[in-house]
């Protein structure tokens, strides 16, 4: 299939990041914007940008019809979805597809079936990956109840149509499913127009482990390492790291071995991730398959050296893998933190606002991937990724190390954000030596105690500010005549 | 220039002042040097006690004012304040004192000079109205009447110097409607 | 020797990139500043800053009297000279130690010795290692001429205690030699305070090979591959590369065992570049060596996965080197590009200002080692580095379209630069092809023809502005009484 | 709002226009709609024809200060060139016309309405001093004397609306000494 011109159907950190493949491979490149992202930096980007309608998502960039339009106005011949918005939607697939483009991802029939958590289960038991005990034939609440007891306590409760986390809980006793189980149904129904819902017993301590995989038409399939997606906040990564310090040589392989029976089972054509979940014994059970380019991919091009975004063009023009199994690099540690306009200690509120200062990380082996720049303004609408900072060494010390100095040069004006959270990530214990799995966050020990050690720093320069003020003030003219004036600028003291 | 500084459960006395060039701090009495360039639009350099430290500066917005706050961020992260101006506190307070003791005779706050009167004698006033203007520490500072009242007798004029305490006009309270 | 509190005795980029290591390692930095660099990137990078004196370097950075009081002021156990400045002055290394501080480069007589380019010569003839043929026993004028026709043209005139390129020049007759002779003399006086120089046989297309080397106090020896710095103009490198293309695997090891036989010879310790000439047939002669980190070291920290800083420190702390000869990764290739504020089209006269606008590029596998910031004003008392931009990628064409996309984000307003030049020597055919040598620079290709495709894209912009002010101006009253103000803002046509 | 561009050896002659809003670029005669956003402080994103443009915008200072210097940085290069305002052209043209021709008599060069009148008729100017400020286009035109010379006739008042080419003032160029 041709890839001679490409539609980015997506905004943002993804889109910029799709954009310099395309450079460096020399596609020309088509961006779409929202009203709101006429400015945006993908726009800036781009070679062609085209508007496709107002603010919010529904509205623009997940109305397939309006991209299909854009690809025939620019002339694009493929859409890469980026992740995100349409991107895992077989519905959209199908149209981009049968309005004879070439969709950047797996085929319809494969995102049909990973996209039902249930059917997903059934094909990893097929190929003999173990999967959780689980309940999904019945979506009657009260027979739910009834099957949890039988299949016992922590659960979670998970869309059968769910994705990227969305309205998955998890649940200690009959009461607590009782109470989630509308609350899960509304959620699946907002977000997939699907109500049903499954129970899938919950691990204790879990660790989240996903393996990316690669596969060409012509039957050849790798897999390229794994990542850890431990670090989460309500099924949400907020950083990640490849390897996973918890995985063993022995572990990778078997995982990959899986992974990639999975992906045969199905005829996976494209690059995705299966996921994973592993107990304190290292037994691992599949969770889900991700069918798209994922937000932690970084750090496996990090540590393989590959671009995965130019396998994902090379495998939609019907190109052979670059790499067999044997080939594919495993070259150091990296480590990447998702950084947000966000407020940590305020259970991680978003923040809006201009970015009125930026000075991101700089030096060897750092990677700050971004769609942002000095002046933007953060919409509400949005999610609020201000960037994806990666740092790479050649051992898992040194590449925390890297990002912790990284995280330290980040400064971001305007809007609160989460650098000071992930700074204090990169200094946990658990962290440090490896041993974290799923529930690392559960209390909040990045809250910061007490007022800082340089607190006169901050001050002086506040109290500069103030002076310089006052200075400029004072250089007015104190006559009768000023004081209309001086009230026009509210520089008067009301009694 | 003296400045409040109030941070969590803290507060400090501040001042800072500029003589030949140079800036000095005064942290609740103790004077230090301070070398401060403004690099970028809201990021400054401070080297204080040899130690170099980037400060960027956000301005926050307060329900009051006279609060100035600030959201200072450095590589250990960010601190929340503000800072006001000790005199307009002084001047509050002392204004709530007066308003809620009811008196009828407004005095001069802080020593200064007429700059404006917009009432004569006779007059009726609403709360809030203004009433003169007092230049002092370089401020314009705007006397209100604190309730509904009648002005009963000016005691200043335009232009005059005002020593502390001074008495400048008498109101008489008018009953509510 | 200790290094528990590190003094960066320089500025700018070689400053910042040290400054970086450092906060990796946890080592708290000093730096030093002259007037005009009070709010330079390495004083805002630093834990510590103190002024060293007046912006002319010779009265500051150049200064090891106050290199050395900082040091004591600050509590500073050890000195990092970085590049350039007094980084290969056996007499600023002399006071550095003698005041009881550990001197981050090789010894004292390492330096003396190499710092004499005869003598370095002889250290190279004694091993083994071939050298060109050359005339240093006389001084005299024509004693000189008489055996340069002995040798034959063309040949080099160089300072004997020369380093950077400085004073080094081709002739091609004796006539030119004669013009030649004193010049050279006068800037190497000028510039190391001797007026020695020896003529040295020129290579009709040379290939510049440095060999990057370490060695540890307990006499371990590596090297870690060669940079190609070909891409030289005036004999000062402008790009590099690593590997070098024109060099194969078995020239690879015979180059790095001359490279070591010569740091054996003299005890070296520390880090260093062995350099040679390449002739067509691949027969190399050693020219030099470089006693310190060198400019283009990011490419063979990419190609390494290694951080050669922390190699100096660690080596200058007395601990043994990391990794044997066979553990010294070879992953990938890089490029790096000087990106200065000077004129490509105008014999690439440095020029000064602010830069009033700075878009770095960003992404996978780009580094930007800068020492500059928006708002930063070039002086044109330093060098005129904006920066170094490497990329790495997994081959050499990969690295190169890399480069190329990176080159296209970077955006520099204020001063004149050298980015469009960059851009056009990642398109020239010799250098896609891998195919070039030091005389590349020698036809000035690089100048834009004509003008460009987006002609009506850069005069929009211009034109809005025009608008803008038009309209601002529209907006004024147009009284009498306005027009003096109006003189006053330049705001009126003389006729 | 017109201008004459000059880059290299070539010129075009371009306008540009807001129209609800809206931008149109005219290059040469031919409209191009234009869509343009400051996205910082030197730089614009560009849509024109789909095509999407990042363009930097550097002011050059040019000796002649109606001549307005830029350099422009692309993805592909740097642009250097000259925006003129046209009229201005024109008129400077013209004047250097008048001054070569040696003429006596000043003349409107294009209709406006006479602001300020510098000299009174009997009195004596040097070259280059100002006469009279006429407004046109929005602009405040300062006519200065073409020579030194002595104000033979005034044709004008302050306020005075005039046609082009109307008679402003007549002059009697002085010998030179």
């Amino acid at each position: 299939m041709p890839v001679t011109k490409l539609l980015i159907a997506n905004r943002g950190e993804v889109a910029c990041r799709i954009l310099r493949t395309c450079r460096e491979m020399e596609i020309p490149t088509v961006a779409v914007y929202s009203d709101s992202d006429r400015g945006a930096m993908h726009v800036r980007l781009a070679v062609n940008s085209y508007p496709i309608g107002p603010t919010p998502s529904r509205e623009s960039y997940m109305r397939v019809d309006k991209i299909v339009d854009v690809a025939k106005l620019s002339g694009a011949d493929a859409v890469h979805p980026g992740y995100g918005f349409f991107a895992e939607d077989p519905e959209a697939a199908r149209k981009i597809i049968d309005a004879g483009l070439t969709w950047i991802g797996p085929s319809v029939e494969v995102l049909e079936k990973m996209g039902d958590k249930v059917v997903a289960r059934g094909i990893a038991q097929r190929v003999g990956v173990p999967v959780l005990p689980a309940v999904y034939e019945v979506n009657d609440d009260e027979a739910l109840v009834a099957k949890a007891a039988e299949l016992g306590f922590p659960l979670m409760v998970k869309p059968v149509l769910g994705r990227d986390g969305k309205g998955m809980r998890m649940v200690r006793t009959a009461g607590e499913l009782r109470r989630a189980l509308p609350r899960v149904k509304g959620e699946a129904i907002f977000s997939f127009w699907d109500e049903r819902v499954y129970l899938e017993k919950a691990l204790v301590n879990p660790h989240h482990v996903e393996v990316q995989i690669a596969a060409d038409a012509h039957g050849n399939y790798v897999y390229l390492w794994e990542r850890d997606g431990s670090l989460q906040r309500r099924f949400q990564q907020v950083a990640e790291e490849a390897p996973s310090p918890f995985v063993t040589p022995e572990l990778r392989s078997k995982l990959g071995e899986a992974a990639l029976a999975i992906a045969k089972e199905i005829n996976y054509v494209g690059i995705g991730s299966v996921e994973f979940l592993l107990d304190d014994d290292k037994n691992f059970y599949f969770l889900e398959m991700t069918c798209r380019l994922q937000g932690g991919h970084a750090v496996t091009e990090w540590i393989t050296g590959e671009d995965l975004v130019r396998w994902q063009i090379s495998i939609a023009r019907g190109e052979k893998l670059p790499l067999t199994q044997e080939q594919i690099p495993l070259w150091g540690h990296a480590f990447q933190c998702r950084i947000n306009a966000e407020d940590p200690d305020k259970d991680f509120a978003p923040s809006s606002g201009t970015l009125n200062y930026l000075r991101t990380p700089a030096g060897r082996n750092i990677r700050n991937d971004s769609g942002v720049y000095y002046g933007w303004e953060m919409s509400p609408y949005y999610a609020p990724l201000i960037s994806k900072l990666s740092a790479w060494g050649p051992n898992r010390e040194l590449a925390l190390a890297r990002m912790h100095a990284a995280l330290s040069e980040y400064r971001i004006g305007g809007v609160r954000n989460n650098v000071a959270f992930h700074k204090a990530l990169t200094e946990h214990k658990p962290v440090l030596k490896g041993e974290y799995c799923t529930n690392v966050f559960r209390h909040a020990w990045w809250k910061q105690r007490g007022i800082g050690p340089n607190l006169k720093y901050a001050v002086a320069a506040a109290l500069f500010e103030e002076l310089e003020m006052e200075e400029r003030r004072a250089q007015q003219p104190s006559t009768d005549a000023s004081v209309e004036a001086w009230k026009r600028h509210n520089k008067i003291n009301r009694l | 220039m003296k400045r409040t500084l109030t941070i969590g459960d803290e507060t400090h006395e501040l001042e800072i002042y500029r003589r030949r060039g140079k800036l000095t701090m005064v942290w609740d009495g103790e004077e230090i040097p301070l070398d401060l360039v403004k690099v970028e639009p809201t990021s400054y350099s401070i080297i204080m006690d040899a130690h170099s430290v980037g400060v960027n500066i956000d301005r926050v917005r307060t329900m009051d004012p006279d609060l100035h706050g600030f959201r200072a961020s450095l590589y250990d992260g960010a601190y929340d304040f503000t800072l006001q101006d000790p005199h307009k506190t002084l001047l509050a307070s002392a204004m709530a004192r007066a308003k809620q003791a009811g008196g009828g005779l407004m005095k001069a706050l802080m020593p200064g000079k007429v700059l404006k009167l917009f009432v004569h004698e006779g007059e009726t006033v609403e709360e809030g109205q203004p009433i003169l203007i007092l230049e002092a520490m370089k401020m314009q500072n705007e006397y209100t009447a604190p309730m509904n009242a009648k002005v009963v007798k000016i005691h200043v004029e335009e232009g005059m110097a005002l020593e502390i305490s001074a008495p400048m006009v008498s109101l008489e309270p008018l009953a509510a409607e």
